[in-house]
């Protein structure tokens, strides 16, 4: 291979797990190979992205993307018109159809049941222009399903590359795939990823972005290291960046290299607000968590200030909410109503004696070993997790139920996530994948829709099976409102004090990424205090080309 | 003929233990591994009787503390009392390396005898079923069942299960091999003559003189055993919760303590993971020493 | 010649397969879980996916694993496919197949493994030899031992202290990756010493785990040699010691450890899967981790099943070029 | 006037892989109940005389022929029969150490068949015959209880092997190369002692060696093997004295006896090729006076009246079948 | 004639578990060129000690307490390591007992011969080694093809007598063979002592023969030694030796061997051997002894030198007697 010379001071070092890659899969709709996470996301682009610090929305492919009727059920995009894939081929709205029809129609790609649910039809009207037309009223599809941001969203694929594939979940893809985003693939094996930059980018032209100062991108290989591997070797100049680290490595890097920074800087809590607060779901449908108050009583035996303290370094990460408190979502969590509520039912309550009072009301008592028992069974609360990023915080959380009497323990083994789909008694640490920008999303994951029966498999997100009439009326009324409706607000506000007081699950934590950013080489990573597009700092996520696009060299 | 009086019936060996004591000084590795073993025994039958098993587990002294006279070995992230933890974690390594190491070694006993005593099919069939599961990487299938097991019924006796189901070879085809020189002895052809049943013999006569064989296989079960469980741990397959020295080890890494100092946290069970196995190795090389006479350092 | 004997030892590699391949064939499916869909029920992690696809979806790769079939038909196919050398398709890494994913990740572990195997072979039996050598100064002797104790330590964590001391704390060798970042692989000496660096932590880790063994049974094997009529004949033969350490004692002593090399290895790639981890190097191990650690059912089985006819195969080569060896046995 | 134990055309190959080996050739034999004996089996290493051994203890069985115990097939013996048949025909082995178990201590030996056999009520009375045994055998019993075997004298330890022959009182004893392992001065000692006991117990001994100088002085008769084929058989003083078959001269001349006057012989020793002829006389390839005629397989001849050569030499003389050994060994 | 060989009140113990063990207790020997010597006595009379303290071959936890060994003039015991070395095989070779497992089993038979020469003469060229190897083959009687052959292609005799090939590569003054054929029967056994004679009588060396069987002995040694307990107590010559032995112990010998003549009677030695751990006082075969007097019980007869030229330990003879 013959690939020029950059110097290091051009060249962006990104420390992440390759060994999972599957070497020489680019296509996003070979699947389940494809991943954006591992530097797939410098290829392809979306319509547009969002930058969720500053709320805004960031153009891109398209120039512009709206409803075209007041009730959300048709929609115009049209597109830039200096978009361009890498072989030279215009991005036109035949991509955006096949991009969209593909969807529709195949069943194995991801957003093929949100296309399904909302989309009736999608019509080229001329090169630039496409028109969308939904089934029902479809406020937030553009957000949740045309916008890149973290890990959700979909970007436009090449129809003229794929057309030509017999099976397109089949087709690798491969280095050579035309693509829109600003770097070639110019190497992979399982140690590294090299992309370097390609000089006719459209978007530079388009006057969407300066030219990119890092020109090439090497991803290298940390899959299975241990962190504190990792942390050195960001210390040690060997990486720009890297994962999101724990909160107690990231302070020592900090400390020990002044030259790496992070979102907040040298201060706690070193990362910014990721979409995904924990909770602890439960299957609400399986004895004995289908009992309100054996829910509460695992509740208020959540000692939150303590973890806060013991794992955040007093950082208040703790947190009531099941939505990450975006700008928009703060704005939410802090009016009136919602605080109402808060002091009404005291949803962040530690309170072990009254949660014994709750356990006894409900028929337990404690056995010899200071575990209730009921019908001669303990309540089997153990936690399903990932050891990768819950290894800090669950046994906290075991020992924690544990002490007030539940029989707690801990499974991060693979199966951890099925257990969770299948609704196996227990508890599962798991986010909130849902609400950026408007509480909507993470209250409808308690909808009865989703209310799955046991036996069958619940899907992302929906691990509760609440089911609540009185609930779901509320979420349809919802639905079809825009969120800067006030009724919306009104709506959200009741939904999520029957949340609260049904404790339908239990939230733990906002979930942050910490991430460290080297300053030796490149500057302008986007911080709390330089937010630059608004994007969040994670390299891997869709955005992650933002973040690198617009790095500065240092030297 | 007369019979003179013998002039060795003066000789007087020197008694059993000062015989043992001095094979010990001639056998350093055996020494030193059982005066490690007798340390460990010690440090955890002490520990059960003076900790509070609840230190053992998160949430319960000050977490972060370097070792002081409070907590000899310091405590952890979680806020474990790491003396408690190792603690309960050697009583339970123990656990489980006795456990799959003594059914592993009966197993393989039994299959050995019948193997190399019955002969012809049985034997056949063992020594092949032996030869074509020796080459299967134990590890890699103890994953995969551990793997394919249901999370919540795993124990630290499942554990040792997991381990036990590939390790019974071993110690067939050694015992296999000693009985089938053992059997040629004379002193079974003897026993033959003087009426004894097969049984009989395998018990009588040929057990006894294998114990050598089978406590050496033994500890080397053990060995394995202990080592399985490190790794199973390792890649998370073990009870997580329990404070086992090789999940001591592991989350001490995933904490990073290395490099946010907590040294202690992480060498505390390290040291005393290489202390068990270590004198089991030792044990084992001295062992090797009694099962092989040729080695058996002359009296 | 030896016609017999090779169609019996393939008869022996065959049966191995055949063993290794039912283990991990039926395993998995005793057991209550469907790869397929725990597979995608994690996928579904990342977004995207409904519950009411989720089924559909399963039903449609379950498909195309062919997991829809009679078993006994999925047994027929799955070993007609091994006999093959086709291991089936990554559950994870579609469309990529299990063999396509071990090619990859091949180079690393044999590099790794092979080297460390050789070297304690032949450090484990050197030292096992002087330890048993009545001639060997104690202190020798003694350091032989300590190697002993070493085989108490598992790799990993040998490989995490090495990591710590001499990484961290000297900064003497890298603390991880294959090579150089963003260095290209090429032909070149430089690259080829660049490996070299980075193979050195994880390689001592392994040789020093694997070292005592061979101390052990070495030190017995010599012991027994040392016994031998030969040997002492040959002093009174009026050789030198260094002699009959080489030609009598060593030579014969050494032969029937070859006979452990296979094995030995395999117990390497035992090792070498959690140390390849901590390292970050992307060989078998790794890949093999990760395909634990994301339910990708068909590569655990087929790296399992990979390994097992490798060191099966080893065994098998092992015992045919033993006779080269061991004039005894080429004899008969 | 019964057969105690008859060996007919009794023949044992080994086979391994492709190779046979025949260690036992169509042997015919037969002890009396009634005339105690001193058979000596001789020959050179590999001659099949341990192989006779074990054929006739029942350990292995023939590949062809049949071998009775008083007229009983031994392989066919029921419970009670096997009992009595296993008391009553009895082994000493070549190595005095290996026969006993390194565990236990040397009253294991005798106090098992003891058991084994009910030849006690009690354990005092199973402490009287132990005592008995060894004192018989001219060792003091408070000496010897309570050892290990490596305690012992290879002298001590062959005696205790012979007393538990004596407790069991057999019919036969075989006793296999019972004098190889021991020096000089010990030998005569434990000669005697077997030869008492066929004097004075009435026990017919097959004495297996390949020491003619004992073989001389203790048996009676002799059969020399080789390739598990009889070469000469007949009366010891005979057959030593005046060996006819030139293999039984080979040996004899052999034979380094510890006598000024007679010195070792001047046969040839051509080196032991293995080029056996398949149907021919097995010592073809070695005899100096092999003929042509050798390269069938000859019968036994009948000398004297105890005297028989399995050799052409002597093709004039009448033949013997083979079943009819017997009939040359005198008692 | 000068002797070849002089043992000098030589003395070997092994310290065991259960305490000292005497095995050699002063023992002298002297023997001329071209001589050949038995040594006979019971199992563990300190025969093989003998050999291998000649050798300087005494392992711990044996140890040489004392004695020369002079061979054609050189003390060996003063010998340093390097230098002993030289002198195996040159000066003293040694048969081993058990032939069978004398040979490496994993290279050939000629590598084995010219390793032994290349110890000694590390510059003597590659065909000259060859040569002499062939020769020493060819002098026990066997083919050349054995040179390229491996040990487990031999049969036992001709094992025995590659060894015998080995200790005459280098034409020693001093051979000793200890139980070279034991394990063989009577027909090999003689081919083997035959070869031994026959290579003796080419290269003149003075022969110790090792061994219990008194008929060997009588068949072809020149001289018999006798030992009991670690000492010698008769040296005799084979004639004077079976004819009229003179130490109580070595008669008790000769009466127990069996006779042609004379067939079936035994005699035995009465008891049994002492154990070198725990020496009767005094003489050591007093308990056995049908001759003993008092002295015999506490007083240790010393070596003398009788008429005949027996060399004899005994208080039936000398001064007192
Ligand atoms: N179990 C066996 N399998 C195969 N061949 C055997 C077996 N036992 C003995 N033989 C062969 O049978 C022949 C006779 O053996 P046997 O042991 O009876 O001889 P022997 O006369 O007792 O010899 P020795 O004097 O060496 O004890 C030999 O060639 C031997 O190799
Ligand atoms: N390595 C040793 N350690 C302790 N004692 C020993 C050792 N070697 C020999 N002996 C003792 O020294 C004495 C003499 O042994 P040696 O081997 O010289 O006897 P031997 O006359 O050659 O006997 P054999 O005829 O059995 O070969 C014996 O009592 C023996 O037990
Ligand atoms: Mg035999
Ligand atoms: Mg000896």
């Amino acid at each position: 291979q013959d690939l020029p010379d950059v110097p290091r001071n051009q060249t962006l070092i990104l420390g992440w797990d390759l060994s999972a890659a599957v070497v020489g899969v680019t296509n996003p709709w070979a699947l389940p190979g494809y991943t954006h996470q591992r530097g797939n996301a410098f290829l392809w682009e979306p319509l547009s992205y969002y930058g969720i610090f500053k709320s805004e929305e960031i153009p891109w492919l398209a120039d512009s993307m709206e409803y075209t009727s007041d009730d959300f059920t048709s929609m115009e995009i049209k597109l830039n018109p200096m978009a361009k894939w890498s072989d030279g081929v215009p991005v036109t709205s035949k991509d955006v159809v096949f991009t969209f029809e593909g969807q529709m129609n195949n069943q194995t790609l991801p957003y093929h049941a949100a296309f399904n649910q909302y989309v009736e039809s999608v019509e080229a009207v001329d090169d630039l222009t496409v028109n969308v037309t939904f089934k029902i009223p479809a406020p937030r599809f553009k957000f949740e399903v045309l916008t890149l941001k973290f890990d959700t969203g979909i970007p436009i694929v090449p129809a003229h590359a794929l057309e030509a594939q017999e099976d397109v979940n089949a087709f690798p893809g491969g280095l050579d795939m035309p693509h829109s985003g600003p770097y070639n693939l110019v190497a992979w094996d399982l140690n590294q990823k090299i992309f370097d930059l390609r000089e006719d980018w459209w978007a530079v032209e388009a006057g969407r972005i300066g030219v990119p100062e890092v020109k090439r991108i090497v991803m290298a290989n940390i899959g299975g290291q241990q962190m504190d591997n990792i942390a050195q070797r960001i210390v040690n100049n060997e990486m720009d960046a890297a994962l999101d680290m724990r909160s107690s490595v990231i302070k020592s890097i900090v400390e020990q290299n002044p030259m790496v920074t992070t979102h907040s800087g040298d201060q706690p809590p070193y990362g910014y607000l990721d979409w995904w607060p924990n909770a602890l779901w439960m299957n609400t449908q399986l004895e004995p968590y289908n009992d309100q108050r054996v829910r509460r009583a695992m509740s208020l035996a959540i000692n939150r200030e303590l973890l806060d303290e013991i794992i955040y370094e007093g950082a208040g990460i703790t947190t009531i909410y099941p939505f990450p408190l975006y700008p928009a979502l703060q704005e939410f969590a802090d009016s009136p109503a919602v605080k109402a509520l808060e002091e009404e039912l005291q949803p962040g309550l530690y309170d072990p004696e009254q949660s014994a009072a709750l356990m006894e009301e409900a028929g337990f008592t404690m056995n010899r070993d200071g575990l209730w028992e009921k019908d001669g069974e303990t309540v089997s609360a153990i936690i399903q997790g990932f050891e990768q990023i819950h290894s800090d915080i669950v046994p906290f959380l075991v020992e924690m139920l544990r002490n007030a009497g539940f029989d707690a323990d801990v499974n991060f083994g693979a199966d951890s996530y099925q257990n969770m789909a299948d609704g196996v008694a227990g508890l599962y640490m798991f986010g909130h994948g849902a609400s950026l920008i408007d509480p909507y999303a993470a209250l409808e994951l308690y909808h009865s829709r989703y209310s799955a029966q046991i036996g069958t498999s619940a899907g992302n997100n929906r691990f509760s099976r609440y089911a609540n009439p009185e609930y779901d009326a509320l979420l349809d009324e919802m639905a079809p409102l825009g969120a800067d409706n006030p009724r919306f607000q009104e709506l959200a506000a009741e939904a999520l004090g029957i949340y609260w007081k049904e404790q339908i699950d239990i939230p733990i934590i906002q979930w942050l990424h910490r991430i460290p950013y080297n300053q030796t080489y490149w500057t302008n990573w986007p911080t709390a205090d330089n937010p630059s597009l608004g994007e969040n700092g994670a390299f891997w996520a869709h955005t992650g080309m933002l973040v690198v696009t617009n790095l500065k060299a240092a030297q | 003929m007369s019979s003179v009086t013998l002039s060795n019936t003066a000789i007087r060996q020197p008694n059993k233990v000062t015989l043992f004591f001095r094979y010990l000084r001639r056998n350093p590795s055996l020494t030193f591994g059982l005066l490690i073993m007798l340390f460990l025994v010690i440090f955890t039958v002490h520990g059960l009787l003076t900790i509070n098993t609840k230190d053992a587990y998160p949430l319960a002294v000050r977490p972060k503390m370097p070792p002081s006279f409070q907590y000899p070995l310091g405590t952890d992230f979680f806020g474990r009392d790491l003396y408690a933890a190792m603690v309960i974690g050697m009583w339970q390594t123990a656990v489980i390396g006795v456990f799959a190491g003594a059914l592993g070694t009966i197993i393989g006993t039994i299959f050995g005898f019948i193997s190399a005593y019955f002969g012809g099919f049985i034997d056949a069939a063992i020594t092949s079923i032996c030869q074509i599961l020796i080459p299967i990487p134990a590890f890699l299938i103890q994953v995969i069942i551990a793997g394919s097991i249901d999370k919540r019924s795993v124990t630290i006796l499942t554990m040792a299960w997991v381990v036990l189901l590939l390790a019974w070879m071993g110690p067939t085809l050694v015992i296999r091999a000693q009985v089938l020189s053992m059997k040629e002895r004379q002193f079974v052809s003897v026993a033959k003559l003087s009426g004894m049943t097969s049984l009989g013999i395998i018990f009588k006569e040929i057990l006894p003189n294998l114990l050598p064989f089978i406590a050496a296989a033994f500890i080397a079960q053990v060995f394995q055993a202990v080592f399985a469980s490190f790794y199973l741990a390792i890649v998370g397959l073990g009870p997580v919760r329990e404070p086992l020295l090789g999940n001591t080890i592991w989350s001490a890494q995933t904490q990073g303590a290395f490099f946010n100092g907590w040294w202690w946290w992480p060498i505390g069970p390290a040291v005393a993971m290489i202390l068990i196995l270590g004198s089991l190795a030792l044990i084992n090389m001295g062992m090797d020493e009694m099962a092989n006479p040729r080695i058996r350092r002359s009296e | 010649m030896n016609f017999r004997l090779l169609s019996k030892r393939l008869l022996f590699l065959l049966m191995v397969v055949w063993a290794a391949s039912t283990i991990t064939f039926f395993i998995p499916r005793i057991s209550p879980k469907n790869p397929v869909r725990e597979r995608f029920a994690e996928l579904a992690r990342t977004g995207g996916f409904s519950p009411e696809d989720l089924e559909v979806i399963v039903a449609d790769y379950s498909q195309r694993f062919g997991l829809d079939k009679p078993l006994l038909q999925q047994y027929g196919d799955y070993m007609w496919g091994i006999l093959r050398f086709d291991l089936g398709i990554s559950l994870n890494k579609f469309p990529k197949t299990v063999m396509q994913l071990i090619y990859e990740s091949l180079p690393w572990t044999i590099g790794l493994v092979f080297i460390t195997t050789i070297l304690s072979f032949i450090l484990g039996n050197w030292l096992g030899a002087l330890a048993a050598w009545p001639r060997s100064p104690d202190w020798l002797k003694n350091i032989a031992t300590s190697f002993v104790l070493f085989q108490g330590v598992p790799p990993v964590l040998l490989g995490i202290l090495l990591i710590f001391f001499i990484g961290f704390k000297l900064k003497l060798l890298p603390l991880g990756g294959a090579y150089s970042i963003g260095t290209v692989p090429d032909q070149s000496i430089g690259f080829f010493l660049d490996v070299l660096r980075h193979q050195l932590l994880p390689g001592i880790a392994l040789v020093l785990g694997s070292v005592g063994g061979w101390v052990i049974s070495m030190r017995g094997m010599g012991v027994t040699i040392q016994g031998e009529d030969y040997v002492t004949f040959a002093e009174h033969k009026g050789l030198g010691p260094r002699v009959i350490f080489r030609d009598y004692y060593l030579r014969n002593a050494l032969l029937p450890q070859i006979t452990g090399l296979a094995l030995a290895l395999g117990n390497l790639v035992t090792s070498a899967i959690v140390v390849e981890g901590i390292f970050a190097l992307p060989g078998l191990g790794t890949m093999l981790n990760s395909a634990i650690r994301s339910n990708d059912f068909s590569v655990i089985y087929g790296i399992v099943l990979f390994i097992t006819i490798g060191i099966a195969t080893l065994m098998v080569i092992v015992e045919f070029l033993y006779p080269l060896l061991d004039p005894r046995i080429r004899h008969q | 006037m019964a057969n105690l134990l008859e060996f007919k055309n009794v023949s044992k190959i080994y086979k391994r892989g492709k190779t046979e080996t025949v260690a036992l050739d169509n042997l015919s034999l037969t002890l009396k109940d009634d005339e105690p004996t001193i058979l000596t089996v001789a020959g050179e290493s590999g001659s099949g005389k341990t192989t006779l051994a074990m054929l006739l203890l029942g350990f292995i069985e023939p590949s062809l022929g049949q071998i009775y115990y008083q007229g009983k097939d031994i392989s066919l013996l029921s419970g009670s029969e096997r009992m009595s048949f296993r008391k009553e025909v009895q082994a000493v082995f070549q190595d005095p150490f290996a026969v006993f178990n390194p565990f236990y201590t040397v009253e294991h030996l005798l106090e098992v068949p003891i058991k084994r056999f009910k030849l006690a009520k009690s354990r005092a009375e199973t402490r009287d015959k132990m005592a008995e045994a060894l004192t018989a055998v001219g060792l003091q019993p408070d000496e010897i209880f309570g050892r290990f075997p490596h305690q012992l004298s290879g002298g001590q330890r062959q005696r205790i092997n012979i007393a538990r022959a004596l407790v069991l009182r057999p019919k036969i004893l075989v006793a296999d190369e019972p004098v190889s392992m021991v020096d000089a001065s010990l030998r005569a000692n434990i000669l005697e002692t077997l030869r008492t006991l066929q004097r004075n117990y009435g026990v017919s001994i097959v004495y297996i060696t390949h020491d003619l100088t004992t073989a001389f002085h203790i048996a009676s008769s002799i059969m020399v093997l080789y390739r598990g084929s009889v070469m000469e058989a007949g009366g010891v003083e005979q057959v030593i004295k005046y060996p006819q078959h030139p293999y039984t001269q080979l040996l004899v001349d052999s034979i380094p006896w510890p006598d000024l006057n007679r010195r070792w012989g001047q046969t040839d020793l051509e080196p032991s090729e293995d080029s056996v002829i398949g149907q021919g006389c097995k010592f073809y390839a070695r005899c100096p006076k092999a003929m042509e005629v050798c390269r069938s397989r000859p019968p036994l001849f009948q000398l004297e009246p105890y005297q028989t050569a399995s050799c052409f030499l002597y093709q004039e003389k009448p033949k013997l079948e083979s079943e009819q050994l017997s009939k040359t060994l005198p008692v | 004639m000068k002797p070849v060989l002089k043992v000098v009140d030589l003395e070997v113990s092994y310290y065991t578990d259960a305490g000292r063990a005497k095995a050699l207790d002063r023992v002298n020997l002297e023997l001329n060129a071209g001589e050949k010597i038995g040594l006979v006595g019971e199992s563990g009379s300190g025969k093989s000690t003998m050999a291998l303290a000649m050798m300087r071959m005494i392992k711990p936890p044996g140890r040489i307490e004392h004695g020369q060994v002079i061979v054609d003039g050189n003390d060996l015991t003063s010998l340093s390591d390097e230098q002993m070395l030289k002198a195996r095989l040159s000066q003293i070779a040694y048969i081993p007992q058990g032939a069978m497992n004398s040979l490496n089993p994993v290279t050939r038979i000629g590598a084995q011969m010219i390793d032994a020469i290349k110890a000694h003469s590390p510059n003597m060229p590659k065909d000259k080694m060859r040569a002499r190897s062939l020769k020493a083959l060819e002098s026990v009687e066997l083919k050349p093809e054995v040179f390229r052959m491996y040990a487990h292609e031999l049969s036992g005799g001709m094992k025995q007598r590659v060894c015998i090939a080995i200790g005459i590569l280098l034409e020693p003054k001093v051979i000793i063979a200890d139980e070279p054929t034991s394990a063989l029967d009577v027909v090999t056994q003689r081919q083997v002592m035959e070869t031994i004679n026959k290579v003796q009588a080419e290269i003149g060396a003075a022969v110790i023969l090792i061994g219990h069987d008194m008929g060997l002995m009588a068949q072809s040694m020149d001289k018999v030694a006798v030992m009991y307990a670690g000492r010698l107590v008769e040296v005799s010559t084979v004639k004077e030796m079976f004819t009229a032995p003179k130490h109580p112990y070595s008669q008790a010998l000769i009466r127990s061997l069996p006779k042609l003549d004379v067939r079936g009677v035994f005699q035995g030695i009465p008891g049994l051997a002492p154990s070198l751990l725990r020496l009767p006082s005094g003489c050591a075969f007093h308990p056995r002894c049908q001759e003993a007097m008092d002295k015999c019980k506490t007083l240790r007869p010393e070596n003398q030198v009788l008429a005949s030229g027996s060399r004899v330990t005994c208080h039936l003879y000398g001064e007192g007697a």
